[in-house]
């Protein structure tokens, strides 16, 4: 077990290394260069090759290579020509912010995948149908526009909750404005969540209904609730780990738009304005942040499961 | 077809009490689905290619008289701020998030083909070295790939189809190979070896063949991610640019004026980008339930 | 074994199979897994050899590493004098076709879909190069002598029942006309009433095209049946191996009687029942003893300290036991 | 046939689709008797409606299909009247079911004192700790002593024979009078379904039991069973004692069936075969089922279903095979 968990850890090791290498790349082969992008309207040959020497863009590929990865080790991220700021000191508080976010988004959804899927696995004629019609529209719902539509009716129409933002004063202002400044964009962001999730969970609870433990559960007279919570629940839970392992990047590519749509300061608007004004450094920085969060919440679920259930069933 | 199914009795290991018996009438609710889901598609198509023939006004035109109009006989689904009459636009700009969407889906599974079957059928060391760099590829989300290199490259119809595509063909190149390393496996391509056959032939005839349907019902899932990235692009202001309408890029410059009462600048692209996929995930569920149901023994 | 028994047919000897034991980190260096340790036997031409076992103990490992299909270790594998175990693949292809396997689960081992006149054809195609009226008529040929009907043809295999899903699997394994069928327990999925007529078919087939059949089997009655001679597994090693009479009339090793005992044989009544001996599963092999040891009714202190090799008893008949037939009281 | 004292009384049991009415039933007008310490087995082939027998004896036949008749009674109560609610209280306290596939009928992430310890508390009450003690003290007696010690070990840990013992000490948990056994060894060994076997005999003498054994294997049927009864086409063929059926069968049917079976040591001679195929329930013959692939087929039985006769034997056949084969 132990070199099971050494194995994936390893695995994830160079699947950092390689992402890494791959952003490098990326950005390598970015036509023009940053410097063009930095200097903008304003670029000459001269002030670009004048550039790309103070930045080290004139030495070989290896060297720029290694020069990234010294510059990475020590949490050297570049410097936001837009934002006149070191990125790694511009990222931490918008880092923070999304986490926020995600984590509020990503606890509703799991809570009501769970009710959801319980419900549709265990029913499937009547119930499962009706939820399984609400999981297709909810995850064919875009997430921008489901967000648009909130704020024109409750911020706008309604006037109930801040149409966006996390508000200057949202912190100070204590835990209840933080909570209404939270609330539109964590529903926009956990909907099409939970429609997945559920759907993926109900599928697994249909299937465990479908094995033959739960029939001769039912030969020895057991109850259908007794079933369901000590029999079906626990062998239905264990895929759900690993699939919140993996909804890592739905929650990031719907914080994107979120945090766009409700002017939220988190990552994703952050990648999203500086996409838009074509800051590189910073652009690069959050690529790679995302990309190692993702790994990094990869292992965790493959650690939780290898801890919380070692045997291979059914082989 | 159900007959054949019902009337099999295949059955290894005779009797048994609780075998799994295959539901005949079932699968009517799915059929509905696939078909609800390709009829409204078609219908968006429709609405995109031959809406403009039978409603000829020119998205670009400016009518400075008639600036945020609401929905009236004049302008079925209103103006906007530029004073642009919304159903053309909606039109034009379904022509553009449709047949990108298609394009960088194409360009997705065939890639994604190319690259699964490679991983799946290659040696075990070029399957390893494959797979690592997918899953790297795959910790970064696709909407941030685009986002990223849509702030590099000049944005038109053709660099989005080729950004689109190239940044979505992981899941197939997976799901390809996961396929074709399940099927290298099966008894009956073990037995087309001892018949003489050679990596081609199985290749061809009986892994390509055997998994082609399961690729290409994920295909339409591939095409709803696509149609929601483009627009979620555009949306984002990173794809089709203005003036040139598409679903997203209406949404977008709808957004701000919608607040103030112009409902309809976002209700209808939202609505056309929602039937979009919505037309694209019930025609896949509804595909892949069907092909769950033949392959059930 | 006697040199001058088989020029032609098939000989084996000193077949082992092993796999690296994969845990966690890639390979561990040295840790293998012997699903086959040195098992030899001879099939002479037109004759059938039973490999009887229980799950794990390695017959259907022999019957794919007989055909090349599973990675050899060690040992040869004589076709008509002719080492296969050698061979590279493209030297090998010419004997593959003299030499068919036939699936234990038929419908794992057709195309779901190919219609079954397809399914027929395809060796046809692959090793002959048939045009298409010429592998149709083949097919039917084909169809017609394992009993099965022509209107069969556009089926899809999942239209087929298991009986006849067997037989069409064993048509097309008929289709290059090979001299050596292994069959991999060919009837253990069938009813009663269709696993007699595959046997049958079987031994029609046998004569009239002098097939050898390496008949891989859990049901020693079915093997019996069909079998001249026997070779019993047990954890890749050989245990007994001799004519089926005699091992039959006096099991020698004390695995092969307890297989014997626990026979479902058509004994009318009630008939007293010989405690089957415990099969309780122990984590680990004793390094040194006699793999049976564990299991072994009959056990004596020599079964613990030295692992007993094959030896003669005679008329063919070879058994891998200290204590052959032997009757005392167990140290167990 | 007198139903009392019977443990398991059915009578005219009949088992059909619940949507296709125009298909045939499964299972037609079945009727049989197990008593106290008895065993009868139920001989037929895939399809012959055995396994749903077993599946209405508990109530839990799949969906799709139904009970159209027929009484179930057991230890003389009818427990086709019964809710599913009192039914429940049935099934497991006083009727035990055993499946085919250890492996997938236990539950995989609840030890298997657990489940023994579940199934007594939920029927008997009492503490927890007494039910664990009986889940020990079952586990023992099924032969599994290294299983009664200690921790509790699941299901995945154990060999497919530890499995299937651990699935008779669940069906006997609460010292049921009926055990349904259903096809209890076909996943398994040939050594360790001798084992399990004789494990189950066992238990059926010392406490009695009455114990229905399904099996497509007429040669187990007639090493454990005391009667035989064989199914065909969702009908009874021939029922009777297990010595006499295997010496002299009536039905041409059974006949075949033994005479199909390879002996040790062979005979030589060709085994007998069935020729055609089981009917489908939606396309049965006319008259007697059996009759298209019947070696004694005459033309009455094409157009009338012949009924029980005893004769011997109980048999459902016009022109039966003579008493002495």
């Amino acid at each position: 077990m132990t070199k099971a968990l050494l194995w994936r850890l390893g695995n994830s090791l160079l699947s950092l290394a390689l992402l890494v290498t791959l952003v490098f790349f990326m950005i390598y082969a970015t036509p023009g260069g940053p410097a063009y992008s930095i200097l903008g309207v304003h670029a000459t040959p001269a002030g670009v090759a004048a550039l790309n020497r103070q930045m080290g863009l004139d030495h070989p590929v290896w060297r720029q290579y290694l020069t990234w990865w010294d510059h990475l080790a020590h949490g050297n991220l570049g410097y936001s020509f837009t934002q006149h700021a070191p990125v790694a000191d511009l990222i931490g508080s918008y880092l923070h912010n999304t986490l926020l976010l995600d984590a509020v988004a990503a606890a509703a959804a799991i809570m009501l995948a769970i009710v959801l899927g319980l419900a549709q696995g265990a029913r499937a004629r009547s119930l499962g149908r009706i939820i399984g019609a609400g999981q297709i529209i909810g995850y064919s719902l875009p997430t921008f526009f489901v967000g648009t539509v909130l704020i024109l009716v409750f911020a706008a129409d309604l006037a109930w909750l801040p149409p966006g933002g996390l508000g200057d004063t949202a912190r100070s202002a204590g835990l209840a404005s933080l909570w209404r400044h939270l609330a539109l964009p964590a529903v926009t962001l956990a909907l099409p969540l939970a429609a997945g999730l559920s759907r993926y969970f109900g599928h697994q609870v249909r299937d465990e209904y479908r094995q033959d433990y739960v029939r001769a559960a039912r030969s020895r007279g057991l109850s259908a609730l007794r079933i369901a919570f000590r029999h079906v629940l626990r062998n239905a839970v264990r895929p759900l780990v690993t699939v919140i392992g993996m909804m890592i990047p739905s929650l990031v590519v719907g914080g994107v738009l979120t945090e766009s749509v409700f002017n939220y300061p988190g990552l994703g608007w952050l990648l999203w304005r500086s996409a838009l004004e074509q800051d590189y450094p910073t652009l690069t920085a959050i690529v790679l942040l995302i990309g190692v969060l993702t790994i990094l919440g990869n292992l965790a679920a493959d650690l939780v499961n290898t801890l919380l259930d070692v045997r291979v069933r059914y082989d | 077809m159900t007959d054949d199914t019902t009337r099999a009795q295949p059955t290894m290991h005779p009797g048994g009490l609780f075998q799994r018996r295959r539901r005949w009438p079932a699968t009517f609710g799915r059929v509905r689905a696939d078909m609800g889901g390709g009829m409204l598609f078609l219908a968006l198509v429709l609405f995109s290619w031959i809406g403009p023939l039978l409603y000829p006004h020119d998205p670009l035109a400016i009518h400075t008289h008639h600036i945020l109009a609401a929905p009236r006989s004049r302008f079925p689904l209103g103006t906007d701020a530029l004073g642009r009459n919304v159903l053309a636009r909606l039109m034009r700009g379904g022509q553009a998030t449709l047949a990108i969407s298609l394009w960088a889906s194409a360009i997705g599974l065939l890639a994604g083909l190319l690259y699964g079957m490679t991983a799946g059928l290659g040696p075990g060391w070029l399957d390893r070295a494959l797979m690592r760099l997918l899953d790297t590829l795959l910790a970064i989300p696709s909407l941030v790939l685009m986002i990223f290199f849509a702030s590099i490259v000049p944005l038109n119809e053709t660099s989005l189809a080729l950004l689109l595509g190239l940044v979505a063909w992981p899941g197939i190149a997976r799901l390809t190979r996961n396929e074709a390393l399940a099927a290298r496996e099966r008894d009956y391509v073990r037995a087309a070896r001892q018949f003489g056959a050679g990596r081609l032939y199985i290749a061809r005839v009986h892994i390509l063949r055997a998994m082609l349907p399961l690729v290409i019902v994920n295909a339409t899932f591939l095409m709803a991610d696509m149609i929601l990235g483009l627009s979620g692009l555009s949306f984002l202001g990173l794809g089709i640019q203005p003036p040139h309408a598409s679903w997203g890029g209406l949404l977008n410059s709808g957004a701000g004026l919608a607040v103030i009462g112009s409902w309809w600048l976002i209700a209808f692209p939202g609505l056309a980008i929602f039937l979009a996929i919505l037309a694209m995930n019930m025609l896949g569920q509804g595909l892949l339930a069907r092909l769950e149901g033949e392959l059930r023994e | 074994m006697r040199e001058d028994v088989v020029s032609s047919g098939l000989r084996v000897e000193g077949l082992s199979v092993e796999y690296a034991a994969k845990r966690g980190l890639g390979r561990t260096r040295g840790d293998t897994h012997k699903a086959l340790a040195d098992v030899g036997f001879i099939l002479p031409t037109g004759q059938t050899l039973g490999v009887v076992g229980e799950s794990g103990s390695g017959k259907t490992t022999l019957g794919h590493a007989v055909l090349r299909m599973t990675p050899v270790s060690r040992g040869r594998i004589l076709w008509d004098g002719v080492d296969l175990a050698t061979l590279s693949d493209r030297d090998l292809r010419p004997y593959r076709r003299q030499m068919q396997l036939v699936f234990q689960d038929p419908y794992e081992a057709m195309n779901p879909r190919m219609s079954i006149g397809r399914i027929i054809a395809e060796p046809l195609l692959l090793a002959y190069g048939l045009d298409r009226h010429a592998r149709r008529e083949q097919a039917l040929r084909l169809l017609k002598q394992v009993g099965l009907d022509e209107s069969l043809l556009g089926r899809r295999p999942r239209a087929l029942s298991g009986g006849q899903r067997q037989r069409v699997t064993l048509a097309r394994a008929l289709a290059t006309a090979p001299r050596l069928l292994v069959l991999d327990e060919p009837t253990s999925g069938l009813d009663v009433s269709l696993q007699a007529r595959v046997l049958n078919l079987l031994r029609d087939l046998q004569t009239d095209k002098g097939l050898s059949y390496l008949f891989i089997s859990h049901d020693l009655a079915a093997v019996a049946y069909i079998a001249q001679r026997l070779l019993v597994l047990f954890q890749g090693r050989v245990m007994e191996q001799g004519p089926t009479d005699a091992l039959l009339r006096h099991p020698a090793h004390p695995y092969t009687a307890a297989l014997l005992a626990a026979q479902p044989s058509a004994v009318p009544g009630r008939a007293p029942k010989d405690p089957a001996p415990a099969m309780n599963p122990v984590a680990d092999p004793v390094p040194g003893a006699c793999v049976y040891y564990q299991w072994c009714g009959k056990a004596l202190p020599r079964c613990r300290m030295e692992a007993p090799d094959l030896t003669s008893l005679g008329a063919d008949h070879l058994v891998a036991c200290h204590y052959p037939g032997h009757e005392t009281t167990s140290i167990h | 046939m007198t139903t009392d004292g019977l443990t398991l009384a059915v009578s005219g049991l009949t088992l059909g689709l619940t949507r296709d009415r125009r298909a045939r039933p499964l299972v037609e007008d079945l009727s049989f008797g197990v008593a106290r310490g008895e065993m009868l087995a139920f001989v037929g082939e895939s399809g012959s409606g055995k396994s749903l027998t077993a599946a209405a004896i508990f109530g839990l036949l799949p969906a799709g299909v139904q009970r159209i008749a027929g009484s179930i009674r057991v230890n003389g109560s009818e427990l086709t009247t019964l809710s599913e609610r009192r039914l429940r209280a049935w099934r497991g306290r006083d009727m035990g079911l055993i499946f085919q596939n250890p492996l997938t009928a236990l539950s995989p992430s609840v030890g298997v004192q657990a489940q023994i310890a579940e199934t007594y508390r939920v029927h008997k009450g009492g503490t927890r700790d007494a039910a664990r003690a009986r889940a020990r003290a079952l586990l023992a007696e099924v032969g599994l002593k290294a299983l009664a010690t200690g921790g509790d070990s699941y299901p995945h840990q154990l060999s497919g024979g530890m499995r299937q013992r651990v699935m008779i000490a669940l069906a006997a948990a609460c010292d049921p009078a009926l055990i349904v056994a259903d096809e209890p060894t076909t996943a398994l060994d040939v050594l360790i379904q001798a084992q399990i076997l004789d494990l189950l005999a066992r238990l059926q003498r010392e406490r009695g039991l009455a114990v229905v054994f399904i099996t497509h294997d007429l040669r187990l049927a007639a090493r454990y069973a005391d009667r035989i009864l064989v199914l065909y086409a969702g009908r009874a063929v021939e029922e009777g004692d297990a010595a006499q059926f295997f010496t002299a069968p009536r039905h041409p049917y059974s006949r075949a069936l033994r005479d199909a079976i390879p002996t040790i040591p062979a005979t030589g001679g060709r085994l007998t075969e069935i020729p055609g195929q089981p009917p489908e329930p939606r396309a049965l013959p006319a008259g007697c089922r059996f009759a298209p692939r019947c070696p004694n087929v005459g033309d009455d039985c094409r157009r009338t279903e012949p009924a029980m006769t005893f004769d011997g034997t109980r048999f459902a056949c016009l022109h039966p095979c003579a008493k002495m084969s």
